[in-house]
């Protein structure tokens, strides 16, 4: 029964967001809060389908599912294999959450929830396709869907941030279209699963020597490599996220940061192992070299930058560009010489790890936002005599993305640190650690404003409008990140389990 | 040796945990608050006690949980090192709580929910560094050690308070999250190589590590390196201690804490961990680095006497004497020798039962007649005669006087250096031996023999030699109130000794005074000797008196 | 009064273009359906059909106006079109699932319809071009003539 | 030299309007010609897919009686630029939507007076 579920799940996955998204279009003049309550029908009913389908999958095989049954490589396939299932559910699961936040928190209304479900939908098309193409039209969605969100928020700077998010966005997108065209060129197919098989040499285009060497194919590298680093907003094209993480309305800064970026970074893992494999970069050592030397700067600058942020939220925002340097930091280790399943492991668990402690923090400002008004460093002054609750939740997360253990944090950062020394790259062993210092950097500057600043001393000027707009939702959701950063804190190994048999797959044939 | 499933390792961490939920809620009544933190203290101290007799008849208590990273576990396990640190810590946290409770009201002070809660909590977090079974459950703890102090550290929230606090925080995750954590990555991949990772610990040291060392031995040098100095961050070993001497600024009752009962301890332990379990004695012999770190430990206990003269403010002389006294103890497991290892170790509690004493009579000092520095405290011994005759025995014992709990210790590693043929860290305990009288003898002798009016200059202190100004008028303690303390206009009142404070400080300066008396005249009656002897066993070797 | 508002309010066109917009219109909207219902079998298809029918709105948008037009196509028909064209074609690819295949396996009407199985396909094809594809695009592409022409004035909620 | 610029003619041309697009992206200060710019650069691929696409002598990928047999132009790449062209026109779409509301918001169009006014607030 479960099994042959199953094998619809990723499309019902897939389909029904957008399925969805019409209904409050059509419904929203009858009743104002009809989508809010699709919304929520819709996500809940997709983390059920996601957690049988990750239950299958773990328990048997991949599923594929080939959309209008034309079977690769001319068909489109979905693919859940043990990396992407446990995405889908991360995805799931998180909009679920937020719509927590966003029944009191907002933004609300019609257009929202349908644009809220199609950025759902696109989002778990990256996760689940496996067509190179296909990426690119839900990277696109799920673009388009994030612009329109960010521009919810009806200020002016909310607009610009948008523009320049798609601006930047497109560029990226177009850059991974053209890479695309040159695997295209390199293999005729699209399939991951098939291209990755021609470029060995085999696969529908048969050509009996691998390609890795060619140039046509190192190029590809190059420009997927650099659009999705825009997405995933790495160091020097990494522009558009502070201002679109601080410009967004609060609810969806939450979900902007634990999905959007993490899942390009999940579609950057999926083509580096799923198609050009580590065979591929052991022709082409300077791919890895970049990787990680990108990765390794943006962690570094990253943290730094978020040093000199007066914001919360851009300060938040520049330490996202530094954990996801430090995550394709680990990308760029795993392809090393040395196959480093740590460090693949880091990367995975780090992202997941990171989806749930900047969303739980995001929520955690937003919610600070609502009840005090504080928005700057500043303000936060003596916060934890008005709000008790709220700064430790921000205090605890703020650990965990230190590192800190028991912490989803810790484990994250413990495996990318492993991953590195297994594989002897020294430098980014010690940038790892290093980082532990960096980040705790700007946390420190925040827990010490929070409870080491006497009453007196903190400015006056506390804007304290919008009253006590805190809403159980917000509470919840901040929460319930703390405790899931926590307890997974105490459960590496079993989350190391769980994408081990990706991490062979593609690591070990 | 036998090991047995049991909860008791984890009921001593939860119990203090537990307290820091009690307390935080029952913050509007301060007496329900406090009698948490004592009931917690004893508590503790009980559960602590009651697995002493297994442990001595070589029984180990082992609690384990699901699996934190593949092959490690998180677990705790009360082995005799632990428990030396554990019985150590929660006995004397005991006192602590007594004493914090008669400091924080006496003075009144703000936040004192945050600050005991702060205090239940380190001390959990202590228990888990004494127990924990392996490298990634002790790194766990020891994190958690380092933020839970952070609040007591910067407790006056006053701009001195907090310069400290961040020094303490960047100084403790340098070693916790970045040393630390790089050493057990090291180890664990250096164990992976030959066979599954292992970075539980074992007594005379883990036997993979040996056979990877083999082949290289720079990354387990380079391993060593990191994890020594990752915990003597917090054993405050040069040039890693300059958090120790900033961090004075907070309450007295954290300064005992971060002095005697559980902070640098744990660093010191920390080092004998990585010296008697990660590596063993044999290994780290053979890599080379028991002479570094023997040189960093003298090097430190030298300097750091050399800088304790030239402070006038007594705590800042207690805090240098701190760092002294600490590498005592880590050079002695550095020495490697049985009797040295046991004298380390022995020097623990010796320490412990002393410095708690000596920075209780400086809170003591503070609460009743808000004094600071030494140069006002002329003829203070009339005021206050129970409190700085605790004092002197106490330094006393610091110099290593016989017949105190420092001598017995120090003997040791003296007679285990010159075993070892390393004559030349002797001769740094002696030198050092000579300038604890130097700098603890003016104090005592200025409070009992001289008057505000009959004063002797101090010329090390006192005699102003301008570029080096800075090292006199070093501050000390906010003075919140705006007193400047030092004798009132009229010369210090006499009191009779049960008069002189309140008893929530007297009673344990007396008592922890006693027990370091007890210490040094009958080492083998208290527990602590059996329980050195029985670690050196097992991680060195025989010990052959 | 901003610019785009006074030169909306100049806007008058010569008999001319009126009359021509007028005669137009209905072809450049057979057109587009001419292109949709093509999709499945030669070349055409719903996108560039539904591209082509917007423009007929457009046609008569840039000839009476953009304010009279919009309110003459109104918001909610636009929304219909394009809501109901996402769920026509996500409907049939879940009834195809229903009915024991995949997503938009068309050949598993064969089980409803009493047809061969290529005809079955093309109607399946047939349908998701004309009933959603060409629906969702017509229906967006009016949608954004309005909402750029259209303007963001303040009276929508902008906060300066 | 010349021989192999005329060969991929439309290769070279691609990169050329790549990298006009992009330029245009980047340096112009106005908002309006960094969306055309991000147009170009779109179109370049489009045309990069549509280059490749092309076999030389065959026909158009239409199943019909007659051509059964015979050299057919791939139809991949055209199902993929339409999908992409649809794309693409969602997004400028979008971008000239923020635009409006931008120049309402700040009465220009240029990004540098955008960055000095919000560097005021």
């Amino acid at each position: 029964m479960i099994d042959s579920f199953a094998e619809l799940a990723p499309a019902i996955l897939v389909g029904l967001p957008i399925l969805a998204a019409a209904f409050p279009l059509l419904l929203g003049r009858l009743w104002t809060r009809i989508g809010w309550w699709i919304s929520l029908v819709t996500t809940l009913a997709m983390t059920g389908i996601a957690a049988v389908l990750a239950y299958s999958v773990h328990v048997n095989d991949a599923v594929h599912h080939h959309l209008g049954g034309f079977a690769p490589p001319i068909g489109i396939e979905l693919v859940a294999d043990a990396l992407s299932v446990w995405f889908a559910f991360l995805i799931a699961a998180t909009a679920t959450v937020v719509l927590a936040y966003t029944y009191q928190g907002g933004p609300r209304g019609r257009a929202f929830s349908s644009v809220y479900l199609l950025l759902i939908g696109g989002l778990m098309g990256i996760a689940l396709t496996g067509d190179l193409f296909n990426l690119f039209v839900f990277l696109e969605i799920t673009g388009i869907a994030a612009y329109s969100l960010i521009a919810a928020r009806q200020h002016r700077d909310a607009a610009y941030a948008a523009l320049k998010y798609l601006i930047i966005g497109t560029v990226g997108a177009t850059l991974y279209l053209i890479g695309v065209a040159y695997l295209f060129m390199a293999t005729g197919s699209l399939n991951m699963v098939d291209v990755s098989a021609s470029l060995a040499g085999g696969g529908s285009a048969d050509i009996g020597v691998p390609l890795y060497d060619e140039m046509l194919v190192r190029a590809a590298f190059a420009f997927i490599f650099a659009g999705l680093a825009t997405k995933v907003a790495l160091f020097p094209v990494h522009s558009w996220q502070p201002d679109a993480y601080s410009e967004a309305p609060d609810a969806v800064t939450v979900i902007l940061s634990a999905l959007v970026s993490t899942v390009a970074a999940y579609a950057l893992i999926r083509v580096t192992f799923t198609v050009f494999t580590p065979a591929f970069f052991e022709v082409t050592p300077a791919a890895t070299t970049a990787i990680v030397t990108l990765g390794v700067v943006s962690a570094l600058v990253g943290s730094i930058l978020a040093v000199l942020q007066s914001r919360i939220k851009r300060m938040i925002a520049y330490s996202s560009v530094a954990q996801f340097g430090l995550v394709v930091a680990a990308i760029g280790v795993a392809t090393g010489p040395i196959p480093a399943e740590f460090a693949l492991a880091g990367a995975i668990i780090h992202l997941i790890g990171h989806a749930i402690m900047k969303g739980g923090i995001f929520a955690a400002a937003g919610a600070i936002a609502a009840s005090t008004g504080a928005r700057t460093v500043q303000e936060y002054a003596a916060l934890a005599r008005r709000r008790p609750g709220l700064a430790a939740c921000v205090a605890v997360l703020g650990f965990a993305l230190v590192g800190v253990p028991p912490s989803i944090g810790f484990i994250g950062k413990w495996y990318i640190a492993l991953g590195a020394v297994e594989s002897e790259m020294w430098l980014v062993a010690v940038v790892v650690f290093i980082s532990t210092l960096l980040t705790l950097g700007y946390v420190a500057r925040l827990l010490e404003r929070m409870y080491f600043i006497l009453p007196e001393d903190a400015p006056s000027a506390v804007v304290t409008d919008g009253g006590d707009g805190v809403s159980i939702g917000m509470l919840l959701v901040v929460v319930l990140a703390v405790a899931l950063t926590v307890v997974l804190g105490f459960l590496g190994g079993p989350l190391f389990e769980l994408v081990d048999p990706y991490i062979q797959e593609v690591l070990h044939g | 040796m036998s090991e047995v499933d049991s909860l008791r390792p984890l009921a001593v961490v939860l119990i203090s945990l537990v307290a820091v939920g009690l307390i935080i809620t029952s913050h509007r009544r301060p007496n329900v608050r406090e009698s948490w933190s004592v009931l917690a203290a004893v508590g503790k101290f009980a559960i602590v006690a009651s697995m002493l007799p297994g442990v001595r008849d070589g029984t180990v208590y082992v609690w384990r949980f699901e699996t934190i990273v593949p092959h490690v576990d998180l677990s705790l396990r009360a082995d005799p090192l632990g428990m030396l640190f554990a019985l150590l810590a929660s006995f004397l946290w005991i006192f602590t709580a007594f004493y914090a409770t008669g400091y924080m009201r006496g003075l009144d002070e703000h936040a004192q929910t945050r600050f005991f809660a702060a205090f239940a909590a380190s001390l959990s977090a202590a228990m888990g560094i004494a127990f924990a079974g392996n490298l990634i459950t002790i790194f766990l703890f020891y994190e958690m050690l380092s933020i839970v102090t952070y609040p007591l550290v910067a407790h006056d929230e006053t701009d001195e308070a907090r310069i400290a606090g961040r020094k303490y925080l960047a100084y403790t995750f340098l070693g916790g999250g970045v040393l630390l954590l790089a050493g057990t990555a090291l180890v664990y991949w250096l164990t992976m190589v030959h066979a599954d990772p292992s970075i539980a610990f074992q007594a005379g040291g883990i036997t993979e590590l040996v056979a990877a060392s083999d082949a290289d031995p720079w990354p387990a040098r380079i391993a060593f390196l990191a994890l020594a100095i990752g915990f003597g961050v917090k054993a405050a070993v040069m040039p890693v201690h300059a958090w120790l001497a900033d961090a004075m600024v907070a309450p007295t009752p954290v300064s005992g804490l971060l002095h005697a009962v559980a902070v640098v301890k744990s660093g010191a332990f920390g080092v004998a961990r990585v010296v008697l379990d990660v590596f063993g004695v044999d290994l780290v012999a053979d890599l080379g680095m028991d002479v570094v770190l023997a040189g960093m430990a003298a090097t430190t206990i030298v300097l750091a006497s050399f800088i304790a003269l030239r402070k006038n403010n007594l705590k800042r002389r207690l805090a240098y004497s701190t760092v002294s006294q600490l590498s005592y103890i880590v050079l002695g497991v550095a020495l490697l020798n049985p009797l040295a290892v046991l004298g380390g170790l022995l020097h623990m509690p010796a320490h412990a039962f002393m410095k708690l004493t000596l920075f209780f009579c400086a809170g003591a000092i503070h609460v009743e007649t808000h004094t600071d520095d030494i140069s006002d405290m002329a003829g203070i011994g009339r005021r206050m005669p129970l409190t700085m005759g605790a004092f002197a025995v106490a330094a006393a014992g610091m110099a290593g006087m016989p017949l105190l709990a420092g001598f017995v210790s120090k003997f040791y590693i003296v007679t285990g250096g010159i075993d070892a043929g390393m004559a030349i860290f002797a001769g740094a305990l002696i030198v050092s031996g000579v300038l604890n009288v130097a700098y603890f003898w003016p104090v005592v002798y200025t409070a009992f023999f001289e008057t505000p009016e009959r004063h002797d200059p101090k010329p090390i202190v006192e005699h102003d030699r301008a570029p080096f100004r800075h090292f006199v008028s070093d501050g000390g303690d906010a003075h919140h109130d705006g007193h400047h303390g030092g004798p009132p206009p009229g010369g210090w009142e006499a009191r009779s000794p049960l008069t002189e404070s309140t008893w929530f400080m007297l009673g344990p300066i007396a008592l922890l005074v006693t027990g370091a008396v007890i210490l040094g005249i009958l080492p083998g009656e208290a527990v602590f000797l059996d329980l050195v002897e029985q670690i050196v066993e097992g991680a060195v070797g025989g010990v052959d008196r | 009064m901003s610019e785009s508002e006074r030169v909306r309010q100049e806007y008058t066109q010569s008999p001319i273009i009126l009359t021509t917009a007028r005669i137009l219109a209905p072809f450049v909207l057979t057109y587009g359906l001419f292109i949709t219902f093509h999709g499945a079998d030669s070349p055409g298809g719903g996108f560039q059909g539904g591209v082509i029918i917007a423009t007929t709105v457009y046609l008569l948008a840039f000839t009476f106006g953009v304010e009279p037009t919009s309110t003459w196509v109104g918001h909610r028909s636009m929304a219909i079109l394009a809501a109901g064209g996402v769920i026509i074609f996500t409907g049939i690819g879940f009834a195809t699932m229903a009915l024991g295949g995949n997503f938009l396996e068309y050949a598993e009407f064969v089980a409803i319809l009493d047809l061969p199985e290529n005809e079955v396909v093309k109607w399946g094809m047939e349908a998701v071009e004309i009933g959603g594809i060409a629906a969702i695009i017509a229906g967006v592409v009016m949608a954004l003539v309005f909402l750029t022409a259209g303007g963001y004035g303040p009276e929508r909620g902008e906060e300066p | 030299m010349i021989e192999a610029v005329a060969d991929r003619l439309l290769y070279f041309v691609v990169a050329v309007l790549l990298g006009i697009g992009l330029y245009m992206t980047v340096a112009s200060p106005n908002l309006v010609k960094k969306v055309i710019g991000v147009n170009l650069m779109q179109t370049a691929v489009f045309l990069l897919f549509v280059t490749l696409a092309f076999v030389e002598g065959g026909s158009a990928p239409v199943v019909s009686q007659e051509a059964v047999a015979g050299r057919h132009a791939s139809p991949l790449p055209h199902v993929i630029v339409l999908t992409a062209i649809v794309v693409g026109v969602a997004v400028t779409a979008l971008a000239l939507v923020l635009i409006i509301r931008l120049y309402v918001g700040f009465e220009s169009l240029r990004e540098d007076v955008i960055q000095e006014v919000r560097r005021n607030d």
